[in-house]
């Protein structure tokens, strides 16, 4: 789409995109050429020495389990925090799609959690569970559930899992609800006049055409997985146990900040860039279809 | 900003001001929260007062790795701190960066400062001594891992509270007591790889890596797969799946289970003595680590944790003068004495430690001696007088990464360090490479 | 509603109290927990009735801070949170609505090349470059300063894109007519586009605004300096207590401080917050 | 007030295409010309190059006798009526009217009169404070006119100003604009598909198609001699019948055993393939016995006043219009008289009209 009408200025554009094109460049190129540029290189911490060694960074990542089970960690915990997170979203805005008393109580007081910063979210949740003063942790020791997530990688991954989930329900059930509520009634009407139970009628009408919001927040919730979960996996888990919760995202920060590895974060960094040119042209293709659609 | 570094900030601003005389202003860069962090200021205010050329300035810099990231960051971009509290493990990182630091021998002999590194507690000063014996940076916090025991639930379990166990034989025995009489958590520990690997080691004079654990030159490698090693983490394992053990994080996340009465015995860092004190309420004693009197030598000496004072480079002869100075002041036996018996860190000059001795200190305080004893258990072997591993945060990350895998049942123990090694290796020729 | 069965409206408000409830649990314990001393905490498990801490836990962090970790106050650290969050909400919309109207409203050589380059920008999170971009903003010599805070973090293609596609709803006859009305580009833009996008900018400033003062890994590693960290990172350095013990009751009163002002910016500007989080997605 | 001249004007907006393939009207100074067309035909194009809202390809316009090729709009002293009004939605209608006066420069005393003396005229004076979501559409559109007068400038250009109306409301604001026009006497071009508005309006009206100017003339003149088969069908409603047919002996044999004779002056140079044309209204209804022209009746639509009659010539369907209540029967056989004088022929190849 293009608009018809146009000024015209010979520098004048471009003194308007200067600023976002500045820090654009600034801020994102240069960094990522940066990032680029020293995946190639073995640095010391404090920057004295450093030296090209062509791919030798990427070749060390792929003969490294620890990255690679990194991998398997990110894929574990963005598919459950996706899958978690949209099932019980979809569940509370079909409720509250049909609800007419109290719908808009209901909608506050189920949205504001995506005001909570992530980190918060993991301290809180760190709170909840901790080892010893943790009020669930209690609860679960109580019911006899030996829980003891600084050791249990699958259960340190149930508290991040958790955790992120509760922070993104709000806004996977904001778009369900959006996406319920732009279904013609008459369509479900319709059905209901076939006879169609009102399971059925979900299954058979409803989640088709919500498909567009599901495939969409799919995306999302997987980027979302991908980066937003830093500050829950910081202030909770820290990566561990044994690696149970490190995130890509998460070795990046700490091989290039902590352990002061650049080489090793920046290569890891160019391949998450790729991960996420990837994710994004399959967002990009979708929407393209969508438009025409 | 706490309160006295923002008045000294402010003083400082003042004068530059009005123009007077400027005094030179040493940046200090530190760790130290609570009541460490109020020390750290009350004796930088006193160095102030006692002279009028330098003016010490410190600063919290979050976590011992936050603050060395800054400090890395900020040599980078030109304005580094002239002082920077360094923990233990980054230690070779910092010794490998040469041209970002300045060594504190050679500070010292510059700033013709008295120096004699044969004052400082060999355990201590061996840590951040060169191979040709030249101390590198200035040990400032030093505490090593002790083994606490839980008085009052040995006596519910029957057991003799005044004999604690000493190996782990017999920590065994009374393991098995603590948990038959109900003990929910019979026994944890903090900083696994510190306590388990590398003070194991030591305590038993076994080597951690090659090279002297790393002193003796950059080539070392990790030697942490030892059948002494090996047992010894499977034993942990065996523990934990007895119940006699509870694995509660790489920090010092164990010492609130231990002084909430969670758990029976704790081996963590002698420095967490003054917290157990204030939050216990029970009777505890501090002991010498456990040991395998079936492996020879043991017990050796243990080895130390904490962090020194490194000097970054690039900075005027001036404030090297002062710098100097002030770590002159702070060696001063009867402020080495007050660290010691206010914190719980051990003294680092022999002198101090025998100022505290001659007094009733340690009568008054039972336990507060046992650091410096399992310090001094014997002189040093190449085994036990510290150890310097490039890029160690990661290597000791590698390390208790995989004692968790076999704590959590997924690997063997010999798996587990045979793994560590490669791992450690990888990241020691990594460091190698960058630091040619 | 096609039939309205009180089994089926029993169930409904059944599963949106159970939601509610688990939405609210972590919260109520965190405002719990403010309240109370930190013995209260300890003692597991802890009370679920508030305590009367209440004004002795929110003036010590918001005046002195934790006794034992990072001794801040939190006031200060709101402050820093606050303008954050404002300068990243309004920088945003300010460069995005210049970038987007020169983009839609003018054809010039390379305006398609620096189309794609602020797409691109949707492509790299802050997060994947993280270190790079540390090393640009130290470069610079604003580590420590509100512009390292915020300056990285302004550029932003879903702002830009969310105003584009607002534009292009703009009526061609509108500018026409402020043409032939005798209006240049910047009357233009300045009597009629901003105008017009106001409501765009609410809710685009609700977003941007969460965004911002829910930064974490940015702030956490460009501020070393007390007095510039944020509130989200000086919770997280309260835990980090090195060999003291958390003080749980302090660390969350900071989280309650932490985050009743962006849920209060949610909830009191709903309907903006829900538009925008619907358009800036679209 | 001026004269707007238009001359060789073409447009392209890819190499090698043309949008408008020339188009040479002189519009005299206060005249009201409609330029009318089915869409795409190029009438808004034209209309926005007069404004000066797009590029002039080829060819020149001028404006009071200054060529304003590269002039910008708001310099053409022209004004502009949108078809969706384009008021400025956050403004009042006072500010809406205003806002080019106050670019301007005009003094704060001068644009109240202006603006007063414009809602005057469109009866606007209650509404000045309102927004424009606030009004009506008919209410909108004088807005839009009242934005347009206050300028008083030397043209007024109408861009489909009423095809977002309903069908009451259109009748009574082409009523007004007629009246606007009378007072004012300002030049206007108005632009529209609507072949009953442009009748109504025009003083003359340019009859587009496909980018080509096809006829220019007074709304009746063209009514009455259009110039091609396409104003034929454009222009009346409803569309005039067009018989194809082929020439022999100087009849046109148009099917189903009709012969209709060609004029004596096209006898020398008809073409072979010829079709006549004729409006519904001018198939009169006969007795039976005349020399008739007959077809079976298909369909009546009844419109009250008129009833149209549909069937088929052949395979023509044909329409014719007789008075309401004089519809034959379906099934029956209409039958009709021809007048010769109304009859039109055209060159069914090149489409034009057949003169003498």
């Amino acid at each position: 789409m293009e608009k018809r009408v146009v000024f015209r200025s010979s520098w004048l554009p471009y003194l308007l995109v200067a600023p976002q094109i500045a820090i654009t460049v600034v801020f994102f190129f240069w960094p990522a050429f940066q990032a680029i540029h020293w995946s190639f290189l073995i640095q010391d911490a404090f920057g004295n020495s450093s030296q090209f060694v062509w791919f030798q960074n990427f070749q060390d990542l792929i003969r490294d389990e620890a990255y690679l089970d990194s991998f398997k960690v990110t894929a574990v915990f963005s598919t459950l925090v996706t899958f978690i997170g949209l099932a019980v979203a979809l569940v509370l805005a079909v409720a509250a799609d049909k609800v007419i008393k109290g719908a808009m109580a209901y909608k506050t007081l189920l949205i504001w959690p995506y005001a909570v910063a992530s980190a918060v979210a993991g301290v809180l949740f760190a709170f909840l569970f901790a080892p010893s003063v943790g009020i669930v942790s209690f609860a679960l020791r109580a019911m006899g559930v030996d829980w003891n997530w600084v050791l249990r990688g699958d259960q340190a991954m149930l508290l991040v899992v958790i955790a992120s989930v509760w922070k993104q329900i709000s806004y996977n059930f904001l778009f369900f609800l959006a996406g319920l509520q732009s279904i013609p009634k008459s369509l479900i009407e319709a059905a209901a006049i076939d006879g169609a139970t009102p399971v059925r009628r979900f299954w058979t009408i409803v989640f088709p055409l919500l498909s567009p919001t599901t495939f969409f927040l799919l995306v999302v919730n997987i980027v979302h997985a991908f980066f937003d979960t830093f500050g829950v996996i910081d202030a909770t888990t820290q990566g561990g146990p044994a690696g149970a919760t490190q995130i890509l995202v998460y070795k990046v920060y700490y091989d290039g900040v902590k352990a002061a590895d650049l080489g090793s974060s920046s290569a890891q960094s160019v391949i998450l860039m790729v991960i996420v040119i990837a994710l994004t042209v399959v967002q990009f293709r979708f929407i393209e279809r969508k438009v025409q659609y | 900003m706490t309160r006295i570094s923002l008045q000294a900030t402010l003083v400082a601003c003042a004068l530059a001001a009005t123009g007077a005389q400027a005094q030179t202003e040493i940046q200090l860069w530190h760790s130290m929260t609570g009541a460490l962090g109020d020390k750290v200021n009350d004796f930088s205010n006193r160095f102030n007062q006692s002279q009028s050329q330098y003016k010490v300035v410190p600063v919290y810099k979050g976590s011992y790795p936050e603050s060395m990231t800054a400090a890395i960051a900020a040599y980078r971009a030109g304005n580094a701190p002239h002082i920077l509290q360094v923990f233990e493990v980054g230690t070779a990182t910092m010794m490998a960066a040469k041209g970002a630091v300045v060594p504190v021998y050679k500070l010292m002999k510059d700033a013709d400062e008295p120096f004699d590194p044969k004052a400082y507690m060999p355990a201590v000063a061996g840590y951040y001594t060169d191979y040709k014996g030249n101390m590198l940076s200035f040990p400032f916090n030093s505490s090593t891992p002790v083994f606490y025991v839980n008085k009052d639930a040995y006596k519910k379990a029957g057991l003799d509270p005044a004999k604690a166990p000493k190996t782990w034989k017999e920590f065994a025995v009374a393991a098995d007591k603590l948990k038959s009489a109900g003990q929910a958590c019979v026994y944890t520990t903090g900083w696994p790889s510190w306590v388990h690997v590398e003070n194991f080691s030591a305590w038993h004079n076994l080597p951690i890596g090659t090279k002297e654990n790393g002193v003796a030159g950059m080539d070392s490698q990790f030697t942490i797969n030892s059948p002494q090693h090996v047992r010894h983490i499977t034993m942990l394992a065996d523990y934990a799946k007895k119940g006699w053990f509870t694995y509660a994080g790489r920090r010092n996340e164990a010492e609130a289970k231990f002084f909430s009465g969670e758990c029976a015995m704790l081996t963590s860092s002698s420095a967490a003595q003054a917290n157990i004190r204030r939050n216990a309420k029970f009777e505890f004693s501090v002991n010498f680590l456990p040991y395998h009197d079936d492996i020879k030598g043991a017990p050796q000496n243990s080895i130390i944790g904490g962090a020194s004072f490194w000097v970054m480079g690039g900075k005027t002869n001036n404030a090297y003068k002062g710098v100097a100075k002030f770590m002159g002041f702070l060696s001063k036996p009867d402020l080495q004495a007050e660290w010691h018996t206010s914190t719980g860190y051990v003294p680092i000059t022999l002198a101090a430690a025998e100022q505290v001795r001659k007094t009733d200190y340690y009568k008054k305080n039972p336990g507060t001696d046992v650091a410096i004893r399992q310090l001094t258990n014997k002189a040093p072997t190449p085994n036990s007088k510290g150890l310097r591993f490039g890029n160690y945060v990661q290597g000791r990350e590698v390390i208790e990464e995989e004692i968790e895998g076999v704590l959590a049942g997924k690997k063997g123990a010999q798996q587990a360090m045979d793994d560590a090694v490669r791992r450690g290796n990888e990241i020691l020729r990594k460091f190698e490479a960058a630091n040619k | 509603m096609v039939e309205n069965r009180p089994v089926l409206v029993f169930l409904r408000h059944a599963v949106l109290l159970a939601g509610v409830a688990c939405v609210a649990f972590p919260l109520w314990v965190t405002f719990v927990a403010s309240t109370l001393t930190l013995e209260q905490i300890l003692t597991v498990p802890m009370p679920l009735v508030p305590g009367d801490q209440f004004w002795a836990n929110y003036s010590q962090v918001l005046t002195a801070g934790s006794t034992r970790g990072a001794a801040a106050p939190v006031g200060q650290m709101m402050a820093n949170s606050l303008v954050m969050a404002l300068a990243i909400a309004l920088g945003k919309i300010a460069i995005s609505l210049v970038s987007a109207f020169a983009i839609v409203y003018f054809r010039f050589p390379l305006r398609n090349f620096f189309f794609w380059m602020i797409f691109v920008t949707l492509m790299l999170p802050v997060e994947v470059r993280i270190i790079p971009t540390f090393k640009v903003v130290s470069d610079l010599g604003i580590l420590n300063s509100y512009l390292g805070l915020t300056l990285p973090l302004i550029a932003s293609a879903t702002a830009t894109f969310l105003f584009r596609q607002f534009f292009m709803t703009i009526p061609d006859e509108l500018a026409e007519a402020a043409r032939i009305d005798g209006a240049g580009p910047m009357r233009f833009f300045w009597d009629v586009v901003v105008p017009l996008s106001k409501t765009s900018m609410a809710a685009l400033f609700v977003i941007q605004f969460i965004y911002g003062w829910n930064q974490y890994l940015w702030p956490l590693l460009i501020t070393t300096d007390e007095s510039m960290y944020t509130v989200v990172i000086g919770i997280k350095r309260m835990i980090v207590g090195g060999d003291a013990l958390t003080e749980w009751n302090l660390v969350m009163a900071t989280a309650m401080l932490a985050l009743l002002p962006p849920a209060a910016v949610v909830i009191l500007m709903q309907k903006w917050f829900v538009k925008g989080l619907v358009e800036t997605e679209k | 007030m001026a004269e707007i001249r238009i001359q060789g004007v073409r447009k392209s907006y890819t190499k090698g295409t043309w949008v408008i393939h020339g188009v040479d009207v002189s519009i005299g100074d206060g005249e009201f010309i409609v330029i009318v067309g089915p869409s795409g035909c190029g009438k808004s194009t034209l209309l926005r190059m007069i404004a000066g809202l797009e590029t002039i390809t080829a060819g020149e316009i001028s404006i009071g006798g200054k060529i304003v090729n590269d002039v910008e709009p708001k310099d053409r002293n022209i004004a502009m009526v949108f078809q969706n009004y384009a008021l400025y939605p956050h403004m009042s209608v006072y500010d809406n009217m205003s806002y080019g006066l106050r670019i301007r420069g005009f003094s704060k005393a001068d644009i109240e009169t202006r603006v007063q003396r414009a809602a005057k005229i469109l009866e606007l004076g209650p509404f000045l404070a309102r927004k424009p979501r606030e009004l009506s559409g008919g209410q909108r559109q004088r807005v839009a006119m009242g934005r347009a007068i206050v300028r008083e400038p030397a043209a007024f250009l109408f861009d489909e100003p009423l095809s977002n109306l309903d069908a009451k409301l259109r009748v009574q604001m082409r009523l007004e604009i007629q009246k606007l026009h009378r007072e004012l006497g300002t030049t206007s071009i108005f632009v529209t598909h609507d072949q009953v508005e442009a009748m109504t309006l025009a003083n003359r009206m340019i009859v587009m198609n496909a980018g080509v100017v096809e006829q220019v003339g007074a709304p009746m003149a063209v009514y009455d001699a259009p110039a091609s088969l396409f104003v034929a069908g454009f222009i009346g409603s409803p569309a005039m019948n067009f018989l194809p047919g082929s020439v022999r002996d100087g009849r046109v044999d148009v099917g189903g055993g009709h012969l209709i004779a060609l004029p004596r002056p096209l006898l020398e140079h008809a073409p072979a393939q010829v079709t006549v044309g004729i409006r519904p209204e001018h198939l009169v209804a006969c007795a039976e016995g005349d020399d008739a022209f007959t077809f079976p009746v298909e369909t009546i639509e009844a419109l009250g006043a008129d009833s149209m009659v549909h069937g088929k010539v052949g395979a023509t369907p044909l329409v014719a219009r007789v008075e309401g209540h004089a519809a034959p029967a379906i099934g029956s056989t209409a039958r009709f008289a021809l007048m010769p004088e109304r009859l039109h022929f055209f060159d069914t190849v090149t489409g034009k009209r057949l003169a003498a």
